[in-house]
C-alpha cells in the first residue's frame, strides 16, 4: 500500500517538476505574448509565490505531521528569512529611493545619522544569504532549547509558540526597532545587480524557488525515511516510550525545529523579492495557522500533501478574494473544520477514502456480511501525547 | 450641593427670575441681552470694556451667546428698515436645509412683519466676525462666566484656566468665588488658582506665601509655573527657596500618586485579564479543549450587550446578510434605559452559553481526545464566526454607550479611580466567587469535577459525561460572554474584537497552571501588575508587553506546569 | 552479590501536600525477580517514576550499581545506564511496524546524528528475528503496531524492553488485560529472564504474583512505604497485609 | 494538453480573467478598485469601494468617459500587503486597467508602488498620509500633513493652547506627523517641556521620534490617560491624537472616564472621521476636534447635491456587500470620489485613456473639480490643493465646522524643510 502510493507520488512529482521547472518558464520566455500558449509574467510571479508557500508548508508538515509539534509560529521564521534578505535588497536600492540617500527611506525620515551597525554586513550578498538560514535557525534554537528542555509539549508548545510570535510581531511593529515598523521593507530594485522588475529576473527567482521546493522535498524524503525519521514519528506517537528507550527527545525535537526554521527562512528569502514587500504582519499567528490549513487540507504526515495543499488553497484564495470577497473567510474556516472533522488525512487520503467507501458500498450491495477486520480501516489516526 | 434641584434651577435661570447673585453687575436677562447686543455691534476698546462688564454678570445666556460668537454662529440680520439685529440659527434644519433664527436681544424667534418665522441658510447671512485678539477677550469673559456656572466641573476647569492665565485681574473674581464655593474639590482648585496667580506677584512675601500654599495643596497643576519660577534666577532668594521646597513636595506627591495609581491600574488590568480568561480556564483548564474561538464567544457577549442596549433604546436595523433585519426597541428612557447594562450582563451569559452549547455539539464533542485538533477546528470556527459577525452586524465596529453610573471617576488624594475600573474589579471578584461556588458547592460542580478528573470512571459511575461536557463548555463560554459584556464598556465591539484578548488569556491560563482557578487569579493579577509597572518604568506601552511575554517563556522553564500545577499522573 | 544493584534509601516524594512516597527504603540485588504489590494509591507508579527519572525525590538517595546517583539524571540518561521500564498501558509506536518498533529499541547509539546516518546491519536483523521469536510475533513483523491486539502490544513492549538489553527491568502490571493463557505465558517469560536481568514487577493479579514470585521476595507497599517484605507465603499470612490489602475484599 | 496545463494547475484567476476577457465590449473602459474588503482594514476600506461604485454609476448615467462606460474591476486586498501587490499586478497586467483607485494604509501603498512603477499605472490615493513620498504613478488626493495637522495646530495655537500632548499608533503616519508637529511647535515658540508624550533621540542626539506610541489594536489606555491628566493639570493643554482605528474607542472611553472634557483639554484627532465616529460613544465626546478637507455637515450646494444623489443611489443599488443602513460620508470617501472625477476630467482633456497622456494633463496643474468639499486641483507634483476644515464633534457623530482654511496646497517632504528652519534658528 505504502510503496504503491510512494511510486505514484514520485511519478506525480516528476510530472509536476517538468511542468514547473521546464514547461511554464519555457512558455513564459519563448512564446510571444499574443500566443495562446503564452504564460504571462503575472502567472509566473504568482506561481513563484505559491511555490514559496509550498516550501513553507513542507516545513510545517515536517514539524507537525511527522513530529507532532504544532507550531503556531512557523511564519516567524519565514518572515525572519524574508527580513534578512529584504535588508540586503533594501541596501541595494542605493540612491534610487524617495530621498536619493544611501540609507533606506524610512531611516532618512526618522533621522538616522548612519546605517545601524547590525545593518552594515547585509551589504554583502553572501552574508545575507547565510543570515537567511542562521537567523531563523538561531532563534529556533534558543526558543526550542528552552521549550523542549522544560518538556513543553502538545498544546502547550503551540500556545507558547503563539506567544513567541506575538512578542516578535509586536517588536517588529515598533518603528524604533530599525526594521521599518509597520511599513516593513519594500521598494526593492536590484538583486546582485539584476533589475528585480525585469521578467527575466523574476523567472530566475521562480526557477530557484522551484529548485528549492524539490530540494526540500528530496531532503525531507531522505530525512523521514532514515532511522531519524522513524524516531521522529515515534516521538509523535509515543514520546514517553522514546524517552524511556534512551533517546534524548529534546535533542531530536530541537534538531527538527531548527531544520524547519531554516527551511522556512529560505522560503521567506525567495518570497520577498517576488512579492516585493516584507512587513511584520507576515509573522502574525494567523498566517501560521493558515499554513497549517494548507497542510491539513493537503494531507499531513505526507510530503506531497503540503505541496498540494499550499497550491490548492492559495489558488482558491486568489480566486475567491476576487469572486466572493465576503465569503473567503467562510470558505477558509469551513475548509478547516471539515478537514479536521471528516478528512484528517487531507486530499491525499481522498483516493483511499473513496476506495474504502466504494468497497463498503460494493460489500453492502453483495449483501454478504464480512468480518470488518480490514487492515486499512484499523489504522488509527495518530494521537499526540496528552499532558 | 445645590440648594435647588437642577431642572428647577435651569427653569428659574431661563425665566430670568433668579438673579445671579455671585458677582456684582447688571443682573436681569433682559439687561444681559441688551449688553450682549451692544457688545456685538460695537467696535474696538468699547467692545473690550463691554465684554468685561458681561463677564461679571455670571449669566448662562451670556456664556452661550459668547460661545456661539467664537464659533462664528452669530449673524447680522439686516431688517428691511436698515436696522441690524444679531441672530443665531437653530440647530434644527428643515428639508430644504433652512433654519429659524433666534434674536439675541429678546431670545425669541425672528419673525417678519406678518409674524411668520423667517428661515435662513447659514451661507446667506453675514457672520459677525471676530479676530484672534477679540476671541481671546471673549474666551476670558466666558471663563469668568463659567466660574459661576451651576456645574461644579465647569467651575473647576474655569478656575484652572484663570489660575494659569497669569493675569492678576482675575484675582478678585476668584477670591470672591472662594467665599461662596461649597464643594471641597472646587475650593481646592480655586485656592490653587489663587496661589498660582499670586506667585506672579511682585511682592516676595506674597510669593512665599503662595508657594507654601501650593505645597500645602499638593497642586499638581502648578508644577509648570513653579518650574518656570525656579528657573528665574533674578527672583527674590527667599521666594526661590520656598518655590523649590514647594516643587519638591509636589513632585514627591506625584510619585506617590503614580505609585498608587499604577497599583490600582495593575489590579484593574489584572481583573480584565481575569474576566476574559476565566472562561478559558474552564474550557481549557478543566476540559482540555483548546478553544481558539474563545475570543468570538467574548464578541458574542459584547454584541448581546449592544443588542440589549438598542432594544432598550429605539431599536436597530441590522444588515443581516443583506436582508436588513429590524430589531424593534422599547424606547425606554431615564433610569430604566440606564439599567440596560444590568440586563445585558445575564443576557450575554445566556447567548454566549448557547453559542458554546451549539459549538460543543457540532464540533468539540468529536475532539475531546484530540486537543491539537480541537485547536485547529476551533480556529476555523473563529474565522467563520468573525465573518458571521460582519455579515450580521456590519464590518464596522458598533457603538455601545456606557450607562452614566459607569462613566466618570472619583479621586482619593489625586489617585484616580474610574467607575468602570472599580466595577471590573468587583465584577471579577463576583464571577470568580460564583464559579468557585458552582464548582465546589453544587451537585453540578461535583459532576463537573468528577468528569474532568476521570471521564471514563465517571461514565462508569453512571454520570452522563456528554451531558456534563456540554454544560461545562456552555458555562465556560457563558463566562466569556460576561467578559464581552464588560469589555463593551471599555473598548471596541467589533467582528475581530476577540482576537485582541486570545493570546493574553491563553497566557494567563498557562502561567496560572492549567486546571487551577486560583492559579488563573494569581496569574492574571500578576501579569496585569507587571504590565502596568513596566509601562510606568519604561514609558512605552508595548515594550512592557513584550517583556512580559518573554518573561513567561522563561518562567515556564522554572515551573513548566505554571504557578499551581495540578499534577497529572496518568500520562501514559 | 552483597552490594545491591539498586539502592533506595529514605526517599520521600510529596505532591501538593500528599505524601506519595514516604521514607521508602528498598534494596534490589542483581538477578533478582522482585514482585511489588500494594493497594491502589500505595505509591507503586510513583516509585517507578522516581527510579526512572520521571520524578525527582524531595529527599533521600537512589543509587544504581556502586555509586551512580540516579536522582540527578533524567529519563533517557537513566535508560542508557541499563534501566528499562514497561508502562502499565502498552506503549508502542502505533504507526510503525512491529519490526521497526524493535529496531528503534535495539541497543546502540542514540544520538541525533547517529540515527541520521545509521544503517541496519545484519547482526541487528538477526537480533530482531531472535526477539520476534521470543515474543512470538514473527508472523506479524510487518503489521503496524497499532493493529495488534492488546496482549500482543504488551509483548511487543516487553520485546522492545529486551531489545535494549537492560540490566534492570521495571515492569508495570504486565498481565493487565491479558487472557489467562497469555498471563501464564508472560509469567514464564519473566521467570526465564530472571537471572540474566534483574526484574521488578508491579502487579495486582495475585495468581500471577504467586506464579512469578515462587520463593523470591515480595515487597508490599502501603501509603508510600514498605509495609513488609518476604516470600509470597510470608507476606500472604502477614496480618497487617491482610488487613490493608488482601483483607479489603471481606 | 500543454495548453490546458496552466488551468489544470488550479489557478482560477486565470480562467476567470479569460472569461471576463471574452465578455469585454468595445464601449467600456475597465477601471481598477483595490481595497481591503476582508480582514482588519475592511472596516474602513469597504466604504471607499462603495463610494467608487457610486461615482462610476453616476458617470455612466451621464454617458461615461469619452463615450465609454466605466466597468469597475473590484479586487480584495484582504488587509494583506503582499496580496495588494499581487492584485495590483493582476489589475495592471491581466486586466490592463488605465487607472486604479485604492489603498488606505501607507504600507499597502508602499507595497503596490513598485508594481505601478514597473507597469506604468496610475493610482489615485485618497487617505490622509505622511507626505514623505512622490511617485510619478500616484496622484495623492489625500490630505498631506500640511493640510490637516498643521492647520489644526495653527488653530489651537490661535485659541491660546500652550501645551501639546502627542499620541499615536506606532507606524509611519503618526511618527512622521508628530515629528513634523514637534518641529513646527518648536518653531512657533512652544517650549520643549510643553510637548508631551516623550522624545526619543538618536545616537547623534537629534530627536528621531516625538510622542507616545501604542501598537495596533491597543486597548489599555489607563496609564497614558493618567499621564495626560497630569500633563493637562495646568490647563491650556490639548492632545494631538493620531491613534489609528480600533484603539480610539478604548482611548476615548478612558478619556471620558478620567473626566478630561474638551473644555479642559480638547483632543484633536486626525484619523477619526464621520465613519469612525459611528462606533464611538459620541454622546460623551461633544466638543472634541477634527480636521479634514471635507465634513458631511458642509452646507455648500455641491455637498448637498452630492449627499442627495448618494442617498438616492444607496436606496436603489444592489451591489453585493454594500451596506445600506446607517451610512455616513467622510473625507476619505469624498477624496476617492473626487479622484474619479479628476481622472475623468483629465482623460477628457487628453482625449485618451493612455496613462502617459493622462498623467501629462494631470501634471499640467489645470485639472480641478468642484467636489463636495470644495474645489480640488491637481498640482504639478501630484499633490492636490483643497479646502481644510476644523470641526468639533456633535452628539450625533457629525462635525460642527469651526474654521475653514481656503485652498491649501499640499506640500510633500515638509519634514526636511522644518529641520532646515530649526537649524537656521539654532534649535
Amino acid at each position: 500500500m505504502r510503496s504503491e502510493r510512494s511510486r505514484f507520488e514520485l511519478w506525480f512529482l516528476a510530472l509536476f517538476a517538468l511542468v514547473i521547472l521546464v514547461i511554464l518558464p519555457g512558455l513564459n520566455a519563448f512564446t510571444s505574448a499574443a500566443s495562446a500558449l503564452h504564460v504571462s509574467d503575472f502567472t509566473i510571479n504568482l506561481y513563484g509565490k505559491y511555490l514559496c508557500y509550498a516550501v513553507l508548508a513542507i516545513s510545517v508538515d515536517l514539524l507537525w505531521g511527522y513530529t507532532g509539534l504544532l507550531s503556531l509560529g512557523q511564519c516567524l521564521f519565514f518572515a525572519l528569512g524574508g527580513y534578512a534578505f529584504g535588508m540586503y535588497l533594501m541596501l541595494m536600492i542605493g540612491k534610487l529611493g524617495q530621498y536619493h540617500s544611501n540609507l533606506p527611506d524610512f531611516m532618512v525620515f526618522l533621522g538616522y545619522p548612519r546605517l545601524p551597525a547590525h545593518w552594515v554586513p547585509f551589504r554583502h550578498f553572501w552574508f545575507a544569504a547565510l543570515a537567511v538560514m542562521w537567523v531563523p535557525g538561531l532563534v529556533a534554537y534558543i526558543f526550542g532549547f528552552l521549550a523542549f528542555r522544560s518538556r513543553i509539549r502538545g498544546v502547550y508548545f503551540s500556545i507558547l509558540t503563539q506567544a513567541l510570535t506575538y512578542a516578535a510581531c509586536l517588536m517588529f511593529f515598533r518603528n524604533d526597532f530599525t526594521f521599518g515598523g509597520n511599513n516593513g521593507l519594500t521598494d526593492f530594485k536590484f538583486v546582485l545587480g539584476y533589475d528585480l522588475r525585469s521578467a527575466a529576473t523574476q523567472r530566475v527567482l521562480y526557477l530557484l524557488t522551484g529548485v528549492l521546493l524539490f530540494a526540500t522535498y528530496g531532503f525531507c524524503r531522505w530525512l523521514t525515511s532514515s532511522k531519524f525519521g522513524k524516531v521522529q514519528r515515534a516521538i509523535r506517537d509515543s514520546e514517553n516510550r522514546v524517552l524511556f528507550s534512551g533517546y534524548s527527545t529534546p535533542n531530536f525535537k530541537l534538531f527538527v525545529f531548527v531544520v524547519c526554521a531554516v527551511i522556512a527562512g529560505l522560503a521567506g528569502a525567495l518570497y520577498v523579492p517576488q512579492v516585493g514587500i516584507i512587513n511584520p504582519s507576515e509573522m502574525a499567528t494567523d498566517k501560521s495557522l493558515e499554513v497549517i490549513v494548507w497542510v491539513a487540507v493537503g494531507g499531513r504526515g505526507t510530503l506531497i500533501g503540503p505541496i498540494i495543499g499550499a497550491i490548492v488553497v492559495n489558488a482558491i484564495k486568489s480566486w475567491a478574494t476576487r469572486a466572493f470577497p465576503d465569503l473567503w473567510l467562510f470558505i477558509l474556516g469551513g475548509m478547516f473544520i471539515l478537514v479536521v472533522l471528516f478528512l484528517p488525512g487531507g486530499i491525499v487520503s481522498l483516493p483511499e477514502r473513496l476506495g474504502e467507501l466504494a468497497r463498503k458500498f460494493r460489500r453492502a450491495r453483495a449483501a454478504v456480511p464480512e468480518p470488518v477486520a480490514d487492515s486499512a480501516e484499523a489504522k488509527p489516526a495518530p494521537e499526540p501525547d496528552r499532558t | 450641593m445645590n440648594p435647588l434641584p437642577r431642572p428647577i434651577l435651569f427653569l428659574l435661570l431661563t425665566l430670568g427670575l433668579l438673579t445671579p447673585r455671585l458677582l456684582a453687575g447688571p443682573g436681569t436677562e433682559a439687561e444681559v441681552r441688551h449688553d450682549l447686543v451692544l457688545t456685538l455691534l460695537s467696535h474696538g476698546p468699547e467692545r473690550h470694556e463691554l465684554l468685561h462688564q458681561l463677564a461679571r454678570s455670571g449669566s448662562k445666556v451670556a456664556a452661550s451667546v459668547l460661545t456661539s460668537w467664537t464659533r462664528g454662529e452669530i449673524y447680522a440680520y439686516r431688517t428691511p428698515g436698515g436696522k441690524t439685529i444679531p441672530v443665531t440659527l437653530e440647530e434644527q434644519e428643515d428639508a430644504k436645509g433652512l433654519a429659524r433664527a433666534i434674536r439675541i436681544d429678546t431670545g425669541a424667534v425672528l419673525v417678519d412683519a406678518k409674524g411668520k418665522a423667517l428661515k435662513f441658510d447659514d451661507s446667506t447671512l453675514d457672520t459677525i466676525d471676530t479676530d484672534m485678539r477679540l476671541r481671546m477677550d471673549i474666551q476670558q469673559a466666558i471663563d469668568v462666566l463659567s466660574l459661576a456656572s451651576p456645574v461644579p466641573d465647569e467651575r473647576r476647569s474655569a478656575a484652572v484656566k484663570l489660575g494659569n492665565s497669569g493675569k492678576m485681574a482675575y484675582l478678585p473674581y476668584l477670591e470672591e468665588r472662594l467665599t461662596e464655593e461649597k464643594i471641597a474639590d472646587v475650593r481646592r482648585t480655586i485656592e490653587e488658582a489663587i496661589a498660582t496667580l499670586k506667585l506672579g506677584s511682585s511682592d516676595p512675601s506674597v510669593q512665599i506665601k503662595a508657594a507654601r500654599n501650593l505645597a500645602r495643596l499638593n497642586a499638581l497643576g502648578a508644577v509648570d509655573v513653579l518650574t518656570q519660577f525656579v528657573a528665574n534666577k533674578s527672583a527674590d532668594p527667599d521666594a526661590l527657596a520656598a518655590a523649590r521646597i514647594a516643587l519638591r513636595s509636589i513632585q514627591e506627591h506625584i510619585s506617590l500618586v503614580n505609585f498608587f495609581g499604577t497599583l490600582f491600574r495593575g489590579v484593574s488590568l489584572g481583573s480584565i485579564l481575569l474576566v476574559v480568561s476565566l472562561g478559558l480556564a474552564i474550557t481549557f483548564g478543566l476540559m482540555g479543549v483548546i478553544n481558539m474561538a474563545h475570543g468570538e464567544m467574548i464578541a458574542v457577549g459584547a454584541y448581546t450587550a449592544y443588542l440589549v442596549e438598542n432594544i432598550f433604546g429605539s431599536g436597530i436595523t441590522l444588515p443581516f446578510f443583506g436582508f436588513g433585519l429590524h430589531v424593534p426597541g422599547l424606547h425606554a428612557t431615564g433610569s430604566f434605559y440606564e439599567s440596560n447594562f444590568i440586563f445585558a450582563i445575564p443576557a450575554s451569559f445566556v447567548t454566549a452559553a448557547i453559542a458554546g452549547l451549539v459549538l460543543e455539539r457540532l464540533v468539540i464533542r468529536f475532539l475531546y481526545r484530540r486537543p491539537l485538533e480541537s485547536l485547529l477546528a476551533t480556529w476555523g470556527v473563529s474565522l467563520v464566526m468573525q465573518q458571521g459577525f460582519r455579515m450580521v452586524f456590519g464590518a464596522n465596529n458598533v457603538q455601545v454607550d456606557s450607562p452614566s453610573w459607569l462613566l466618570g471617576h472619583f479621586s482619593i488624594d489625586d489617585v484616580m479611580f474610574g467607575y468602570n475600573r472599580v466595577f471590573v474589579v468587583g465584577f471579577a471578584i463576583a464571577i470568580v466567587l460564583g464559579t468557585w461556588l458552582l464548582l465546589t458547592k453544587t451537585p453540578l460542580g461535583l459532576l463537573i469535577r468528577s468528569v474532568m478528573q476521570n471521564r471514563r470512571m465517571a461514565s462508569c459511575m453512571g454520570v452522563r459525561t456528554d451531558w456534563v461536557n456540554m454544560l461545562t463548555f456552555a458555562f465556560g463560554s457563558g463566562l466569556a460572554g460576561l467578559a464581552g459584556a464588560f469589555l463593551s464598556q471599555i473598548g471596541n465591539v467589533g467582528p475581530s474584537m476577540g482576537q485582541t484578548y486570545i493570546v493574553d488569556s491563553f497566557m494567563v491560563v498557562v502561567v496560572g497552571g492549567v486546571g487551577s482557578i486560583v492559579g488563573t487569579v494569581y496569574a492574571s493579577l500578576g501579569m496585569g501588575s507587571a504590565d502596568q509597572v513596566l509601562q510606568q518604568v519604561l514609558g512605552s506601552p508595548v515594550l512592557g508587553k513584550i517583556i512580559v511575554l518573554c518573561f513567561i517563556i522563561l518562567f515556564l522553564q522554572w515551573k513548566p506546569g505554571g504557578l499551581f500545577a495540578t499534577r497529572s499522573r496518568n500520562l501514559d | 552479590m552483597s552490594h545491591p544493584i539498586l539502592n533506595v534509601e529514605d526517599v520521600t516524594k510529596t505532591y501538593d501536600g500528599f505524601k506519595a512516597i514516604s521514607n521508602l527504603t528498598f534494596y534490589l540485588f542483581k538477578g533478582e525477580l522482585r514482585t511489588v504489590i500494594g493497594p491502589n494509591g500505595a505509591g507503586k507508579s510513583t516509585f517507578f517514576d522516581l527510579l526512572t527519572g520521571r520524578a525527582k525525590p524531595d529527599s533521600g538517595t537512589i543509587v544504581f550499581g556502586q555509586n551512580t546517583d540516579l536522582t540527578s539524571m533524567n529519563e533517557y540518561q537513566i535508560n542508557r545506564l541499563g534501566i528499562g521500564r514497561k508502562f502499565q498501558t502498552p506503549s508502542v509506536y502505533t504507526d510503525h511496524t512491529v519490526w521497526e518498533n524493535l529496531l528503534l529499541s535495539l541497543k546502540g547509539p542514540r544520538g541525533v546524528f547517529a540515527t541520521l546516518f545509521s544503517r541496519t546491519t545484519a547482526a541487528q536483523r538477526g537480533r530482531i528475528d531472535e526477539l520476534l521469536e521470543t515474543i512470538r510475533l514473527g508472523e506479524k513483523r510487518h503489521w503496524l503496531a497499532g493493529q495488534l491486539a492488546h496482549g500482543e502490544k504488551q509483548w511487543l513492549e516487553i520485546g522492545m524492553l529486551l531489545a535494549q538489553e537492560p540490566e534492570v527491568l521495571l515492569v508495570d502490571e504486565p498481565a493487565a488485560g491479558m487472557t489467562d493463557e497469555e498471563t501464564a505465558r508472560t509469567g514464564e517469560l519473566l521467570i526465564s529472564l530472571a537471572g540474566k536481568h534483574t526484574i521488578v514487577v508491579v502487579e495486582h493479579d495475585m495468581t500471577f504474583v504467586k506464579q512469578i514470585a515462587r520463593d523470591g521476595t515480595v515487597t508490599v507497599l502501603h501509603q508510600g512505604s514498605v509495609l513488609c517484605e518476604g516470600t509470597f507465603d510470608f507476606v500472604q499470612s502477614h496480618p497487617r497485609v491482610r488487613e490493608v490489602y488482601l483483607g479489603r475484599g471481606k | 494538453m500543454i495548453k490546458k496545463l496552466p488551468k489544470l494547475l488550479g489557478v482560477g484567476a486565470l480562467a476567470l480573467s479569460a472569461l471576463v476577457g471574452s465578455a469585454r465590449a468595445e464601449d467600456t473602459v475597465k477601471v481598477g478598485v483595490l481595497h481591503s474588503l476582508s480582514g482588519t482594514m475592511a472596516i474602513s476600506e469597504t466604504s471607499l469601494r462603495d463610494v467608487l461604485l457610486f461615482a462610476f454609476d453616476q458617470i455612466n448615467a451621464q454617458g461615461g468617459v469619452l463615450g465609454h462606460k466605466i466597468e469597475p474591476v473590484v479586487v480584495d486586498g484582504a488587509s494583506n500587503w503582499p496580496l495588494f501587490a499581487e492584485k495590483a499586478k493582476e489589475l495592471l497586467e491581466q486586466d490592463k486597467v488605465p487607472v486604479v483607485f485604492g489603498c488606505w494604509t501607507s504600507v499597502s501603498r508602499k507595497s503596490v508602488l513598485p508594481v505601478f512603477e514597473k507597469d506604468n499605472g496610475l493610482l489615485f490615493y485618497p487617505v490622509q498620509f505622511e507626505g514623505e513620498e512622490l511617485s510619478k504613478d500616484i496622484f495623492y488626493t489625500a490630505e498631506a500633513v500640511n493640510q490637516q495637522a498643521i492647520p489644526a495646530v495653527d488653530y489651537l495655537l490661535a485659541q491660546g493652547v500652550k501645551k501639546f500632548y502627542l499620541i499615536g499608533t506606532d507606524y509611519v503616519y503618526p511618527q512622521t506627523t508628530n515629528l513634523i508637529l514637534y518641529k513646527y511647535l518648536l518653531l512657533h515658540g512652544v517650549p520643549i517641556q510643553n510637548i508631551g508624550g516623550g522624545l526619543r533621540k538618536g545616537s547623534d542626539g537629534k530627536v528621531m521620534s516625538a510622542g507616545k506610541y501604542v501598537p495596533f489594536g491597543y486597548t489599555d489606555f489607563q496609564q497614558i490617560v493618567a499621564d495626560i491628566k497630569q500633563f493637562a493639570a495646568s490647563g491650556d493643554a490639548c492632545v494631538i491624537n493620531t491613534i489609528n482605528g480600533d484603539s480610539n474607542v478604548p482611548f476615548f472611553k478612558q478619556i471620558v472616564a478620567a473626566g478630561l472634557s474638551p473644555s479642559d483639554c480638547p483632543v484633536v484627532s486626525f484619523s477619526l472621521a464621520e465613519d469612525e465616529l459611528r462606533s464611538m460613544p459620541t454622546r460623551n465626546l461633544v466638543g472634541e476636534l477634527g480636521c479634514w478637507t471635507y465634513f458631511q455637515s458642509l452646507k455648500t450646494p455641491e455637498n448637498k447635491a452630492f449627499l442627495k444623489s448618494w442617498n438616492a443611489w444607496l436606496a436603489t443599488e444592489n451591489y453585493p456587500g454594500v451596506v445600506k443602513e446607517h451610512r455616513v460620508v467622510d473625507s476619505p470617501m469624498v477624496l476617492s470620489y473626487d479622484g474619479v472625477y479628476l481622472w475623468k476630467a483629465a482623460v477628457e482633456k487628453a482625449g485618451s485613456f493612455d496613462v502617459d497622456k493622462v498623467r501629462k494633463v494631470l501634471e499640467s496643474g489645470t485639472i480641478s473639480f468642484d467636489g463636495p468639499g470644495g474645489k480640488i486641483t491637481v498640482q504639478g507634483d501630484h499633490y492636490t490643493t483643497k479646502n481644510v476644515y476644523i470641526g468639533e464633534t456633535k452628539a450625533d457623530g457629525q462635525f460642527r465646522i469651526l474654521k475653514t482654511f481656503d485652498q491649501v496646497a499640499g506640500a510633500p517632504f515638509i519634514l526636511k524643510g522644518l529641520g532646515v528652519q530649526l537649524a537656521a534658528k539654532g534649535m
